[in-house]
């Protein structure tokens, strides 16, 4: 299966990557942006086929690995 | 010749042209701030210089790519006018489209700074007049983009149009994909744009001016544009 | 940052006599409030004592971050003051925010090296970062353009599975944040073992260049002058940082993690270009950077300095969130950040430069020759203190010490005998031996290009931009295990290491900065470890003419009671003419080689 | 409203990041991991209210900025 997770920086959490990015669309004249937050999306080739292992699976992964819990948080979606 | 340098916020290697483009004999270059809309009068030469224009955020070379002053250097590239851009300006360069391809995060994603060899690919341009063609050279690199990548039609173009000016080399002048510091494709370390004028490249000639502090492989090419400029 | 003048400290009052039955706490205050914030049963005495009434919470939270260890320097100032920081070419020794020291041309070189030990350990990348913007703050408020960095590092055991972790995302934060701002990072040091298994340590030094004639201090002048408050917003960051830095870890700590700062170079680039700016105007009467305990550390220092009072309106500080209070705006770390008062009919003018670079400009108060801070909110007091009890007064201990019986030599009966060209290999193969480059090649130390000798020497060397035949020479050294075996001949040994590697790059060597990382200081045995390195680190001073001229200290670096090796981390400067500059490669082949030394 | 914008690289660009958290991943001793892909979010607050005038205007964020056409891809995604 496909599993594709989603890391952003914890509320609160300085994102100066997305206030760059408000920033510039400022810049070039796009009005009404507001707060803007970066984030990661990382999509994952699975060979388990059961959804509820793959999403045990893709949680120690994201513990372990892909997100870092000091600062960010993750979100897990599943796809066939 | 007269040399603008451009300055964005985070850009931090123009000292270093400055002191390049004077060592080589030129006049000391002007700095022109990135909202200004026009280069100062008579501009021979425009130096998209190194660093981390906005921080490198989104993505490097973005948001500087789509700063008010790249349009002045879009309309003075299209009148043939020379460019050229070091290693986050050659990323500028290409995001803005004046150079085609992409540079993105290097194989290893770790930042690289060190003396690398490059194989001269081509000695017909303002920039590279001061070498030959197959001359094995020294300079450094210090970046973590610098992964040069295009679709393959524009490979063959760039190939077969003699555009590219360096790529990166082995310590005997060999070019190849295991040997590439940073993954480029085709090892491709500088290209030229169609009209020739607009050189970028990732490694820093002008880090290389000097004996003793990284050696002189830089000088020629900045020899080579005040010979072509003045 | 550490200073010896005025030392007035507040008396502690000692043992159980002073802890009244009925100690008075204001609303919403109890006595777990104030262990939560570090005080102990005394030092909430000497508050009481020194307010007249109980403090509300706000006021607890500043006592709390000034009186902390890595703020108040309460267990180590007593033997700071011991070393030597005079000498001719000394501008300003301990006290400023980075030492300074005349290098002739009318420059002057301005440096300092700080940890940032523990947010490294829970965050690598971001701690390490936040160290590097932090030391590079401390060098350019003083109106220096930073030339170089160096970093000594020290992880656990390479087996130990974390410390891959740890090494990768340390010298990839100090790259990051560097790299960014343009600093060439020219030197370090890097150590394995497994006593720093729980506690690594990331102490980052951050060498720059002034003229003599412009150099700016902290100190406030001119009541009535308006303070202004540069660089990025605050947000909600590392609230209880400075305290958390001076509290052991234990198994439970891991868990409160408060929130780690998230370092943003690119800002930090476009402060140093427009402080430098400003500096170059006649604008500034004093400029502080916002480390740890950010507003409220800046203010009471700059307040104290300069015999002053400050009103602040904490509604004006420019905020990155909604719904923040005064106690977070006060406590905030979020990096980035600076203080500074200005003439009087000079906002226009700095304003203009700030927003040409982007960043935020707010005058949030003013001086006032009351002594006392006074912190407003919409124009209602929320906090009234005293400035001088808290900064320039701030408790001093006289801790019990053990001094460290040196150890035997080792007996080397029962050691194996293996081939000379076997010992070579394991030396030059083992984690402490083996070359470096890998971590050096992720920094740019070419940015700038006067890099005459790049990482990998004995000293990086760095042309002077506006001197250009002379040359700084700089290097970091500390053999821990030297120290544990023996803290006065490991002090010696480090300052001395220091001094051979810049003189082996030809430079003459001028000063030092130190940072101190040791245990639990509360423990006899630690404060004699560290003890016994300032005696060593004095004596060398002394024998060699090469005086402090500034330092850190980071204690408490203990897991599960167990400290880490006491490591006294020495940066050294040295000037050198650049004909006279020498490498340690061998330069032809047939040419002798000899052996110097005892 | 609320507009999240994810790019991707498109297909056959070679993907450095995902490439090394696959090894790594496997490094960790995770089995069965396949291709892997890092991808960015980002997350918008818009002052416009008509889901369709906020699509064309992500749209044109997309095209000026937040997408390098050579190499990337996007998506659109929009929220109250
Ligand atoms: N963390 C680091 N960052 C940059 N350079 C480093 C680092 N660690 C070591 N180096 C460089 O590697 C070389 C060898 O370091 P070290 O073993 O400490 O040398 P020595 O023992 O001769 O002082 C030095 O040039 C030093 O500056």
């Amino acid at each position: 299966m496909k599993a594709k997770v989603t890391i952003s920086f914890k509320p609160g959490v300085l994102d100066p990557q997305g206030r760059a990015i408000s920033h510039a669309l400022a810049g070039l004249g796009f009005e009404g942006v507001g707060d803007v937050r970066q984030g990661k999306v990382i999509e994952l080739d699975l060979a388990e086929t059961d959804a509820a292992k793959a999403r045990e699976q893709v949680e120690a992964m994201c513990q372990a690995l892909l997100a870092n819990p000091v600062i960010e948080t993750y979100a897990i979606e599943l796809a066939k | 010749m007269k040399t603008a340098i451009l300055l964005f916020p985070g850009t931090n290697r123009e000292q270093d042209i400055i002191k390049a483009v004077t060592v080589a004999g030129g006049k000391r270059p002007s700095v022109v701030w990135h909202r200004d809309t026009a280069l100062p009068e008579g501009t021979d030469l425009v130096v998209v210089a190194g660093g981390y224009s906005y921080g490198d955020y989104l993505r490097p070379g973005a948001m500087a790519a789509r700063s008010p002053v790249l349009n002045a250097v879009r309309t003075f590239a299209a009148d043939g006018g020379c460019v050229l851009g070091v290693c986050n300006g050659f990323q500028i360069l290409t995001e803005a489209g004046i150079l085609p391809g992409a540079l993105v995060r290097n194989r290893g994603l770790q930042f690289i700074c060190r003396d690398v060899n490059l194989v001269v690919g081509t000695e017909k341009s303002p920039f590279t007049g001061g070498y030959r063609k197959g001359q094995k050279i020294r300079l450094p690199v210090a970046h973590q983009d610098g992964n040069y990548t295009a679709d393959a039609e524009t490979l063959k173009r760039l190939e077969d149009e003699d555009r590219i000016a360096f790529r990166y080399a082995d310590a005997n002048g060999v070019v190849s994909d295991e040997t590439c510091l940073n993954g480029s494709l085709r090892s491709i370390a500088g290209v030229l744009s169609e009209n020739r004028r607009v050189l970028g490249l990732m490694p820093h000639p002008e880090n290389s001016i000097e004996a003793g502090f990284g050696g002189t492989d830089g000088l020629p090419l900045f020899k080579s544009l005040l010979e072509t400029l003045s | 940052m550490w200073r010896h003048r005025r030392p007035a400290p507040v008396q502690i009052p000692s043992g159980d006599a002073v802890v009244s039955k009925t100690v008075p706490y204001a609303e919403g205050i109890d006595a777990n409030v104030v262990r939560d914030h570090g005080l102990s049963e005394s030092e909430y005495e000497t508050v009481l004592s020194i307010m007249g009434r109980a403090p509300n919470l706000l006021e607890l939270g500043i006592f709390s971050v000034m009186w902390s260890e890595h703020c108040s320097y309460k267990s180590s100032k007593k033997w700071l003051k011991t070393l030597p920081t005079q000498a001719p070419w000394v501008v300003h020794g301990p006290g400023e925010n980075a030492g300074v020291i005349d290098i002739g041309d009318d420059l002057v070189a301005v440096f300092k090296m700080e940890s940032h030990n523990h947010p490294s350990y829970i965050e690598p990348y971001q701690g390490a970062a936040t160290g590097v913007g932090g030391i590079l703050r401390d060098v350019f408020t003083m109106g220096a353009r930073p030339v170089a960095n160096l970093n000594a590092l020290r992880f656990g055991a390479p087996e130990d599975p974390n410390t891959r972790h740890l090494v990768s995302g340390v010298v990839s934060g100090i790259g990051g944040y560097g790299n960014c701002v343009g600093v060439p990072c020219v030197g370090g040091e890097v150590n394995f073992h497994p006593g720093y298994n729980g506690n690594i340590l990331v102490n980052a030094m951050t060498v720059g260049v002034a003229k003599r004639d412009r150099i700016f201090l902290s100190a406030a002048a001119g009541v009535g002058n308006p303070v202004v408050y540069v660089g990025s917003r605050t947000g909600r960051d590392g609230i209880h940082g400075a305290t958390m830095a001076s509290t052991e870890f234990n198994e439970g700590s891991e868990e409160k993690r408060p929130t780690v700062q998230v370092g943003d170079p690119f800002t930090e680039k476009l402060l140093i270009e427009a402080c430098l700016e400003l500096m170059a105007t006649d604008a500034i009467v004093s400029i502080q950077d916002m480390g740890a305990a950010g507003l409220t550390s800046s203010s009471f220092e700059m307040a104290s300095k300069g015999g002053l009072g400050v009103v602040l309106d904490l509604e004006r500080v420019p905020m990155r969130e909604d719904g923040m209070n005064p106690y977070e705006l006060m406590l905030s770390e979020s990096q980035e950040r600076m203080l500074m008062v200005l003439k009087p009919g000079r906002e226009d003018l700095a304003r203009s430069i700030f927003e040409k670079w982007e960043l935020e400009f707010a005058i949030i108060g003013h001086l006032t020759d009351t002594g006392r801070m006074e912190l407003r909110w919409h124009g209602e007091t929320v906090g009234d203190l005293p400035i001088d009890p808290l900064a320039q007064a701030s408790p001093e201990y006289d801790r019990p010490w053990q001094p460290t019986v040196p150890a035997r030599p080792a007996s080397m009966a029962g050691v194996d005998s293996i081939t000379w060209q076997e010992a070579l290999l394991k030396l030059l193969s083992s984690p402490d031996g083996a070359s470096r480059r890998w971590i050096w090649e992720q920094y740019d130390y070419l940015v700038g290009g006067n890099t005459m000798q790049r990482p990998g020497g004995d000293a990086a060397v760095v042309r002077l931009e506006d001197a250009p035949s002379k040359a700084l020479a700089m290097t970091a050294d500390c053999t821990p295990r030297y120290v544990e075996a023996d803290p006065v001949m490991g002090g010696r040994q480090a300052v001395a290491e220091v001094w051979r590697n810049l003189t082996a790059v030809g430079a003459v060597p001028l000063a030092i900065t130190d940072n101190m990382n040791f245990g639990n200081p509360e423990k006899p045995r630690i404060m004699g470890q560290f003890v016994g390195a300032c005696q060593g680190i004095r004596d060398a001073c002394l024998a060699l003419d090469f005086p402090v001229v500034s330092g850190n200290v980071s204690l408490y670096n203990e897991t599960n009671n167990q400290a880490i090796p006491p490591t006294p981390a020495i940066g050294g400067v040295g000037i050198v003419s650049c004909d006279k500059v020498v490498d340690l490669a061998f330069k032809a082949e047939g040419q002798p080689v000899l052996l110097l030394g005892a």
